[in-house]
């Protein structure tokens, strides 16, 4: 591979990962997170691919059982820890789609910041403190969203077929 | 044996869902027992020489070795130790949890995954250990199943795992310039490879990284949130072991790798901000989880100042604040169990239950240093540390913990001013937790007692942990078990 | 084999344990009281200096305890003012104070574990025992504020962030003593110490000088010793005014005199040849003197009066000590014992007002004097002694230290501690008339005097006053045990007093004249003819009216009104305005903390933290 | 507004520090000094022709443990957060059973899906594969007949012993080499001919572990969020 197509390859990778971090950054939307950060994790995945490429070499694989090999092979160690950054990727997104599951059935909401305000002003009834934030903000209970209504709910409001 | 610390508590987290309702009662208490008294025999041995297990026989650089110093060996102890004092049980009210299967064995996985932190000598291996205890983690601080906790586990998981993707790329640079994983085979070749910008900025993405769960200043916004909604072990849990075995992670690879001077001022710095920052907002704390959670924050800060201070003494000092942390917090987490929530309602608390007020009490006059309470020590040692160091910034850090041991000694005076007060609170009685956290007090005046025979074991043990040509040659050296695997086995 | 030390300390601690173990019991005041006897006498015969074997090397540091002249001295003061406190406590207030619904066993118990920590505080013999005892005294003294209700909690957790401060200050000063000199042995210490370079020295002497005068009560950190000993359960008030505040002063003591030496201290110039760290001590000292005895003038609680003037007479003891010469020091030490017996005392008879009217405020009382006399007789032989006049043993002391101020031509200081004693008298008489004389309350017909159990350990600590006063022979001679061990020159002295080439002092010259004074003046007053008639209080007339009941010509509000109308506007409480400065900065910071832990987004922080370090690394 | 564009700064900047230091590091030309001593022993010692293999199941075997251990607990984890027992799917209107097309395409694909499978993960100490790759193509196999017949789903608690019963038997192997005095998870039964498919020692059994174990863990995971799917 040329040496331009190397330095692409790199910028790519770090592309994915500048393109990741400022979605995580930036979204507020639950599952879009997930999703920036299922793209960053890619790029640094290449990242680590491409720190074992070497100029010339063939895939880590001893063809026609011959234990001698004169061709040069890439390094197999970034592609193992690759296989398992991966599943350790897929754990994670999976378990962090699940909570955003379950938040959106508690708040009916995916939107980051409502959440979070949701969630303060849960921590702080159940603490009974007053809460600390402003002081200037008006009073009585924040304009919220209701709840989505119970899939129940939303079959038996469904004209019926 | 090395192994079997890692090896037997993950099988028994993959078995106990499939075992009748007895057995998996007691498969976890008694897996930890073992892990207990091995980390006590690998402790023991190690006080003469550390231990090496290269896994799968294969010669070091090649393969991941689990190194057991003493330090190591006292961590798997502390490990066990505590994760059977926090072993998940019924709900505080008394319910029998349908989950509890569930959390029996994420604990035990978290378990597993800190010994393996404890051990392990490879780069990448530690990064999934760490991932390991970090998932586990997740799933324990979800597992209050209230929605408030499901967001802050939401937001926590994604700080985290953002966290893991830069110690991932860190892990890259440092494979890329060094060509090697393991640990030792690094400090060989890190004076003529990576102490340079390069190397220095794959440690700082790797501290970053494994910071989230050390609470490091900068990445810590996690914890008050977490703490606030989690079940109360589990903040125990987190705030008392995770936290200091990926502390311990990023120690090894500071001593052995980086024994750099930009890399312990990084520390520094970082663990004096997080000290001002965790000690000045838990003055202002009014519920209790929050407060034990910013409290938390100051205490590791302070822990990384203290390893930050190179050499012996400095690795000695942040042994022993770590341990004295990890006695504490738990046990104050467990007193939150019932205490949670609003400060003013524990209003002269101590009629009610006077066992749990004087247990707070001993942990507070602990934490902030009272003689002849280990924190005392700790805090010694940290102190005379810094005092070594030329003036500068290490003064600053010194001043920065005396002063805020000020701040800290007030907030919790004044919950003890309420506890003893004569309002009255609305608090509830429950035996529990003071069974829990009494065990914890035991340890910590049991501590406080045989302080002069536990300072020798200590101070070899920081040694061990700063003999960075000690570990290379026992580590390159280590002996594979047979001398040729292939012809021998069956 | 146990050396006297360890029985000693043993003793203690037994106290400690029996006062909980038997706290229940009735009469467990003549129990601990016995034990506290049983230390005196134990201290009294000690061989100077006794080693104790309790002691354990850890990390390196070797930590035991030793007693020399100087610690015994506060020793016997100490364990002293805790007998009289308990047996105080023995009779009927400590009964009253249980049917109030207070603990009486925690009070015994503080008070035996602040005599325990106390007493290893001052055999410490290296830095790590010296600060055990400092925070164990400290956490001890909170533990004895704290008992007696809400108000002695509030006061007690304004002690708090003080005691930490100056515990931090101390530990920071042992670390970089530590690192400077590579020892913490009080011997090794007094060598290396004065060779150490000038801005080390001055760094040692800052953090410990500042951490150990908060616990003295030396400006500007005195204000929360006033309040925290005021509201504190009556006898552990008397207790913590005579002595819990003095631990200061050992200490600075020990740093200033013992390991850093007066001489090496007047080598840290703030201006070449004009004033230097010791000069500062020393107006620090006179401040101390003069601020808080103005400001105890202005209280209008009998036990705050006290405790203020308390923090005055601290100065006058510290004063005499920088001063350093054989007059002054003993002076100073000996103002520790005198100003112990007559504080105790007269705290113990404002306790007893209050026990019998339920009431310490200067403006609800009055003319007590002919319902309790033998209280009276205590108050007013307490502030004589306070107010440094013969016959008692605060004339002694104060004496001393003024001799010294002359001699070594300290003439502004010496006009410092005039002022100061000056408002100590106009307070102190404000405390006797508003109390004792003048008219008598309605409601206090009734009161009987104070029961024996309370009237004996306050005559009899005005009886050692009194003694001590004639004879200062006596206590000199611990105080000349005390100046050995410092390292101070030591004051030859007789039974009666000092005797020096520059004027020496024979108290047993000075009480017989002026009593043959008195005996002329009764001769003359009963002799020539007793024309005196006892009259009823009400039987009487003012401005042309018969005087009824509810007429007050008592004069108590607004004492000193024309006094008060020049000096007024000097209250500024400017202390007090620094104190909630701090608090209020340390609130606002930990608001902005607060405010950082609440990010929308810590990804960002994230972030933003690896991309500036990773700039750093690249621009490296 | 100022956040929007500073983050996008920010991420840019990281991005090209990152890209600042990686240009400097010889790209194409690691300095691979643990995987080149791998690469020439590794044929030997192991007997894997699939020299990542090795890596994965026999250098670094207690990484991939950690690995399993990982989607275990999150597994478990989303278990435990989407709460109540392993429960079979409800019917419902919103995913009624598929169309013929996808029935019949389910049935002819469930059979072809498993031999893929398990072909992948016994062939991955040979060729490219192995028992994540063969893993996911299985979670495939069982996860597809739900789409088509949604009542018809494979049991929770099979797939509960297939994937505890195949971590354990993962960690079995790795301690039984501790009763022949060797270390843990040392490949046992020699290394075999390379490139047989019986070669390797006991890599091949390792695999398969790990495959029962991806596969019935992912079809979990799948399975629980496919269940949520209405409710959200």
């Amino acid at each position: 591979m040329s040496e331009f197509g190397l330095v692409a390859l790199l910028v790519g990778a770090l592309g994915l990962i500048a393109i990741g971090i400022a979605g995580l950054v930036l979204a507020r939307n639950l599952f879009r997170l997930v999703l920036a950060l299922a793209v960053a994790e890619a790029g640094a995945n290449l990242l680590l691919v491409l720190a074992g490429f070497r100029q010339g070499a063939s895939a880590p694989i001893i063809e026609g059982g011959s234990t001698l090999h004169q061709v040069a092979m890439v390094d197999p160690i970034p592609q193992a820890m690759v296989l398992t950054a991966i599943v350790i990727g897929v754990g994670v997104q999976a378990l962090a789609l699940a909570l955003a599951v379950r938040a959106r059935e508690a708040y009916g909401s995916l939107d980051m910041d409502q959440l979070r305000a949701r969630m303060e002003a849960d921590i702080i009834a159940a603490a009974g403190t007053a809460p600390t934030t402003s002081q200037e903000a008006p009073s009585g209970a924040r304009p919220l969203p209701p709840p989505l209504p119970s899939p129940a709910r939303i079959a038996a409001e469904e004209p019926s077929s | 044996m090395i192994a079997l610390t890692v090896a037997l508590p993950l099988l028994a987290a993959f078995l106990l869902p499939l075992l009748p309702a007895l057995a998996r009662q007691f498969l976890g208490p008694l897996v930890l027992l073992a892990v207990a008294a091995f980390g006590l025999c690998l402790a023991g041995n190690a006080l003469d020489a550390p231990s090496v297990v290269a896994i799968g026989d294969f010669r070091p650089p090649l393969g991941i070795v689990f190194y057991a110093d003493g330090v190591a060996g006292l961590f798997v102890f502390a490990i066990a130790v505590v994760t059977l004092l926090l072993w998940p049980c019924a709900t505080p009210n008394g319910q029998p949890d349908p989950q509890i299967t569930r959390k029996h064995s994420l604990t035990l996985l978290m378990a597993a995954a800190s010994c393996a932190l404890a051990l392990s000598g490879d780069l990448f291996n530690i990064y999934v250990f760490y991932e390991l205890a970090a998932v586990a983690g997740y799933g324990l601080a979800a597992g209050s199943r209230t929605p408030a906790a499901q967001v802050a586990t939401f937001r926590f998981t994604l700080l985290g795992s953002l966290g893991s993707l830069l110690a991932l790329i860190g892990i890259t640079l440092i494979y890329f310039r060094a060509g090697s994983l393991n640990l030792a085979h690094l400090a060989e070749l890190a004076p003529s490879t990576l102490h340079d910008p390069l190397g220095l900025a794959g440690f700082l993405l790797i501290l970053l990284g494994f910071g989230v769960k050390s609470e490091l200043f900068l990445v810590n916004s996690w914890a008050p949130e977490v703490y606030a909604t989690a079940e109360s072990r589990v903040s125990a849990l987190l705030a008392g072991l995770i936290s200091k075995l990926a502390l311990l992670a990023v120690v090894r690879l500071l001593v052995l790798v980086f024994p750099v001077p930009e890399a312990s001022q990084l520390l520094l710095v970082l663990g004096m901000l997080g000290i001002l920052t965790g000690e000045l907002a838990a003055y202002r704390a009014r519920d209790f989880r929050r407060l034990l959670a910013w409290s938390s924050i100051g205490q590791l800060g302070a822990a990384f100042v203290a390893f930050a201070i190179p050499g012996p003494a400095g690795l000695m000092a942040g042994i022993a604040v770590a341990l004295h942390h990890l006695m504490v917090k738990p046990a104050l987490f467990l007193l939150a169990e019932r205490w949670g929530g609003n400060l003013a309602q524990l209003a002269g608390a101590a009629r009610n239950s006077p066992i749990a007020a004087a247990l707070f009490v001993l942990f507070a006059l602990s934490l902030i240093g009272v003689p002849p309470l280990p924190g005392f020590w700790a805090k010694y040692l940290l102190l005379s540390g810094l005092a070594g160091e030329p003036a500068g910034l290490w003064w600053l850090a010194g001043l920065v913990v005396l002063t805020t041991t000020v701040v800290e000694a007030v907030y919790l005076f004044r919950i003890i001013g309420t506890l003893y007060g004569h309002q009255q609170g609305s608090v509830m009685q429950s035996r529990t937790a003071t069974t829990g956290s009494g065990i914890f007090a035991l340890l910590l005046v049991g501590t406080a007692l045989s302080a002069p025979l536990l300072a020798a074991p200590l101070q070899k043990m920081a040694t061990q942990l700063a003999d960075t040509d000690g570990y290379v040659a026992q580590v390159i050296s280590a002996t594979i078990t047979a001398p040729q695997r292939s012809g021998t086995a069956p | 084999m146990t050396t006297p030390l360890d029985l000693l300390l043993f003793t203690a601690a037994a106290t400690v344990a029996g006062a909980f173990a038997l706290g229940r019991w009735r009469d467990i005041a003549w129990l601990t009281g016995a034990f506290y006897i049983a230390q005196l006498i134990q201290l009294t015969g000690l061989d100077l200096p006794s080693a104790s074997h309790a002691g354990f090397t850890l990390f390196g540091q070797l930590v035991g305890w030793q007693m020399d002249g100087f610690g015994r001295f506060f020793a016997i003061i100490t364990v002293g003012a805790a007998a009289a406190a308990t047996a105080y406590m023995g009779g009927e207030w400590g009964e009253r104070y249980r049917q109030a619904g207070h603990s009486l066993v925690w009070l015994h118990g503080a008070l035996a574990i602040n005599v325990l920590a106390m007493l290893l505080l001052l055999a410490g013999n290296d830095l790590i025992a010296l600060f055990i005892g400092w925070e164990l005294t400290s956490w001890a003294s909170f533990l004895l504020m704290a008992q007696g209700g809400e108000r002695a909690l509030r006061a007690a957790l304004r002690y708090v962030p003080y005691a930490m401060g100056a515990a931090m200050a101390v530990l920071g000063g042992i670390v970089l003593t530590h690192a400077f000199t590579g020892t913490l042995q009080f011997t090794e210490l007094a060598q290396r110490v004065p060779q150490l370079e000038n801005w080390q020295l001055a760094l040692m002497v800052t953090l410990f000088g500042v951490g150990f005068s908060i616990k003295m009560g030396l400006l500007p950190f005195h204000l929360w010793q006033a309040p925290a000993y005021a509201e504190a359960a009556g006898a552990g008030t008397s207790f913590l005014g005579a002595i819990s505040a003095r631990m200061g002063l050992f200490a600075l003591a020990l740093l200033l005199v013992k390991f850093v030496s007066l001489t090496r201290l007047a080598d840290l110039e703030f201006v070449s040849g004009l004033f230097d760290a010791r000069d500062l001590i020393a107006w620090v000292a006179a401040f101390t003197i003069v601020l808080p005895t103005f400001t105890a003038l202005k209280q209008n609680d009998a036990r705050y009066l006290l405790a203020w003037h308390g923090i005055g007479q601290g100065g006058y003891m510290l004063l005499g000590i920088v001063i350093g010469d054989a007059t002054g020091s003993a002076g100073g030490l000996l103002h520790v014992f005198n100003y112990a017996t007559y504080q105790a005392a007269l705290v113990l008879s404002v306790f007893a007002v209050l026990h019998r009217t339920g009431t310490a405020d200067l403006n609800s009382l009055g003319g007590l004097v002919t319902r309790m006399p033998l209280t009276f007789l205590v108050m007013l032989m307490g502030i004589i002694g306070l107010a440094g006049l013969p016959p008692m043993n605060g004339f002694v002391s104060k004496w001393l230290v003024y001799r010294s101020l002359m001699i070594e031509g300290r003439p502004l200081l010496f006009l410092m501690t005039v002022i100061g004693t000056l408002g100590t008298i106009l307070s102190v008489y404000k405390l006797i008339h508003n109390t004792f004389l003048g008219q008598l309350r309605l409601e206090h017909e009734g009161i009987r005097e104070a029961p024996w159990s309370m009237t004996i350990p306050m005559l009899v600590l005005v009886g050692i006053g009194f003694v001590t006063g004639v004879a200062p022979g006596l206590p000199l001679q611990w105080v000349n045990d005390a100046q050995a061990a410092l390292g101070l020159p030591v004051l030859p002295h007789t039974l009666g007093g000092v005797e020096s080439s520059q004027g020496g002092l024979d108290m047993l010259w000075v009480v017989g004249v002026l009593f043959a004074g008195f005996g002329i003046g009764a001769l003359l007053f009963y002799g020539v003819g007793n024309r005196s008639k006892r009259i009823h209080q009400l039987d009487n007339y003012a401005g042309g009216h018969f005087l009824s009941a509810d007429v007050r010509y008592h004069y108590s509000d607004h004492f000193y009104a024309g006094l008060m109308h020049r000096i007024g506007p000097l209250y500024r409480g400017s202390f007090t305005r620094l104190e909630e400065a701090v608090a209020s900065a340390n609130d606002t910071l930990a608001a902005l903390m607060q405010a950082w832990y609440r990010q929308r987004v810590p990804m960002l922080t994230l972030l933003v933290a690896a991309t500036a370090g990773l700039g750093w690394m690249v621009l490296q | 507004m100022l956040t929007r564009y500073g983050s996008l700064l920010f991420a840019t900047g990281f991005a090209f520090l990152l890209f600042s230091l990686f240009i400097a590091l010889p790209m194409g030309e690691p300095p691979t000094l643990a995987g080149q001593a791998i690469l020439n022993e590794a044929a030997n010692s192991v007997g894997a022709a699939n020299i990542v293999t090795s890596v994965v199941l026999a250098y670094r075997g207690i990484d991939t443990l950690g690995e399993l251990s990982i989607l275990f607990a999150a597994a478990t984890a989303v278990g435990l957060v989407l709460g109540g027992q392993a429960r079979a799917p409800r019917p419902s209107k919103e995913d009624g059973a598929g169309g013929f097309i996808l029935q019949t395409g389910v049935d002819l694909l469930f059979p072809l899906l498993l031999v893929v499978g398990f072909y992948i993960i016994l062939h991955g100490h040979l060729t490219p594969g192995g028992g994540f790759q063969g893993g996911v193509v299985l979670a495939a196999a069982l996860v597809l007949p739900v789409l088509a017949r949604p009542e018809e789903s494979p049991s929770p608690a099979a797939l509960a012993w297939v994937e505890g019963l195949a971590g354990a038997a993962f960690i079995a192997t790795g301690l039984a080499a501790l009763a022949y005095d060797h270390a843990f998870l040392t490949p046992l039964l020699g290394a075999g001919q390379l490139g047989d498919l019986f070669s390797a020692g006991t890599l091949p059994l390792l695999y398969l572990a790990v495959g029962l174990k991806v596969g019935a863990e992912l079809a979990k995971l799948l399975l629980r969020l496919a269940e949520e799917g209405p409710a959200a």
